[in-house]
């Protein structure tokens, strides 16, 4: 599989100075887990100081979606970056909250929040 | 439409992750015509999509053309009135004793799934099921019948 | 997810109307995942929707325990790349030159649902079934792959 | 069955003057058209110079919904009265066309169309 950007699961990326912001689409389930997981670790190349994550076109996730963003997580923590996750539904927040990593994600309402 | 007249739905899928939109789809209408709210059902798709997860990628290594058979039913003759869906496989059988995730405040990749059955669902039992494979029932608690959304 | 990965799915549901939505939700899905515009998939949705109607109407008089089962494929080995629909019932078994709808000039309440399968879906064939009761074959072109969907 | 109005497939009925306005509900299909058909129908008793049936929040209407809305057709046409429908979605406006009943039914975008 290639790592593109944007592929299935992420639509396309904004850039705001060095930070990036990736609009996710669609189902984040074990079907496209692995493609979400590519395009986002693929960014790393472009040394974002951070990465915003926008999650308003994704309707559905589980767990291996998050499981794409916690591997996001630690790799960016590695690099000195940052990762905030922004405009989740209900149902996606709700995964967090179960999961308990409400705490350990850096969650915003909106973009602006987050880049502010 | 209520939980008391709703008959018992059965779907063979294969394990493929493509199908498991397709299972969510049926679980979330299946939800609302039993009179669970949009969170509810949120909770209870995600239990099944997990435990359909789990199954293609641990008791059959990911291979997916395998079989998975869903049934999804409700239980009313009893107080407890409940939703139960039961997915059979006919995969590797593993120990129920190694089916249980990580520490939660280990925070890495992977090792949620089971968490958020048990903690979604009000029942959850792991069983060998006859003719090889495992059978796995997970029971919701209906919602009562004042709190059920009118349909 | 493209209509050749796409695998087989069966269902078995019980001859009530309360069933229908569930069917519904599954064909819509299935739709969107095999590369079906919205337009198209409500076209394919509504067919299945008033095959069952008939079934549960006209092959079961109304009975709403009985089974029907339903089988969704994609055929993609052939150059005529379609969706197939099977229904199986094990009802009353109908003259296939009675399964026809009235005369749409003519209007009157009913009489629309066998006009509806054929004017949406390519192919229709009604068959008894070994066993008892009928098996109805609903085919569908699939859209050609740049008119696809990217999902 | 009783003939309730408003029942499971009709929300709620707006009079303005001799018009009644009819707000449909839900998916009109096998399960539902028999309450939806006899909410309609009860209306005629209170005499309506027009029905108007507004289907905004109905997502999806089968043949046997439309079963409904021909019985009441008929019945209207017979009491000298009019019926109109309007906020098809486009699912359920191909559904006419299908049945060629969009020639048949008085079809309105919306209300204010419909009723002026
Ligand atoms: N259906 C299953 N068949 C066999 N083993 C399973 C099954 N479901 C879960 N397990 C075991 O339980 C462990 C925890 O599962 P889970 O919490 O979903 O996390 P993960 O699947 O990411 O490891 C798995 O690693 C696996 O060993
Ligand atoms: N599955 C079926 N089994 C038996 N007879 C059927 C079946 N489907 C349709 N028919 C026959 O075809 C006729 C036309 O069906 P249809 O166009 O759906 O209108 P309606 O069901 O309203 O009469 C029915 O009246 C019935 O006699």
């Amino acid at each position: 599989m290639n790592a593109q950007v944007p592929n299935a699961s992420v639509k396309s990326v904004r850039w705001v100075d060095r930070a990036a912001i990736v609009y996710a689409t669609g189902d984040i389930d074990l079907e496209h887990s692995t493609q979400f997981q590519q395009a986002l670790l693929k960014l790393l190349d472009e040394n974002p100081s951070y990465i915003v994550v926008n999650l308003k076109e994704v309707p559905y996730m589980d767990s291996s979606g998050v499981a794409s963003l916690v591997k996001l997580l630690s790799r960016v923590r590695k690099s000195g970056a940052a990762l905030r996750l922004v405009e989740l539904n209900e149902r996606v927040r709700s995964l967090f909250e179960i999961t308990r990593l409400d705490s350990v994600f850096e969650i915003f309402g909106t973009e602006q929040e987050a880049i502010s | 439409m209520s939980a008391e007249s709703f008959k018992p739905i059965f779907m063979r899928i294969a394990s493929s992750p493509s199908q498991l939109a397709v299972v969510r789809a049926v679980i979330e209408k299946v939800c609302e015509l039993t009179g669970f709210d949009a969170k509810a059902a949120g909770r209870i798709m995600l239990s099944v999509d997990e435990a359909l997860t789990n199954v293609i990628r641990h008791a059959y290594d990911g291979a997916d053309d395998q079989p998975i058979e869903v049934e999804v039913a409700t239980i009313t003759d009893s107080p407890a009135r409940s939703l139960r869906i039961c997915l059979r496989d006919y995969g590797r059988v593993a120990d129920p004793a190694t089916i249980k995730s990580r520490d939660l405040a280990n925070v890495r990749p992977g090792g949620l799934g089971v968490h958020i059955i048990t903690e979604c669902m009000d029942q959850v039992t792991y069983t060998p099921a006859e003719g090889g494979g495992t059978l796995l029932t997970m029971v919701k608690k209906l919602p009562s019948e004042k709190e059920t959304r009118k349909t």
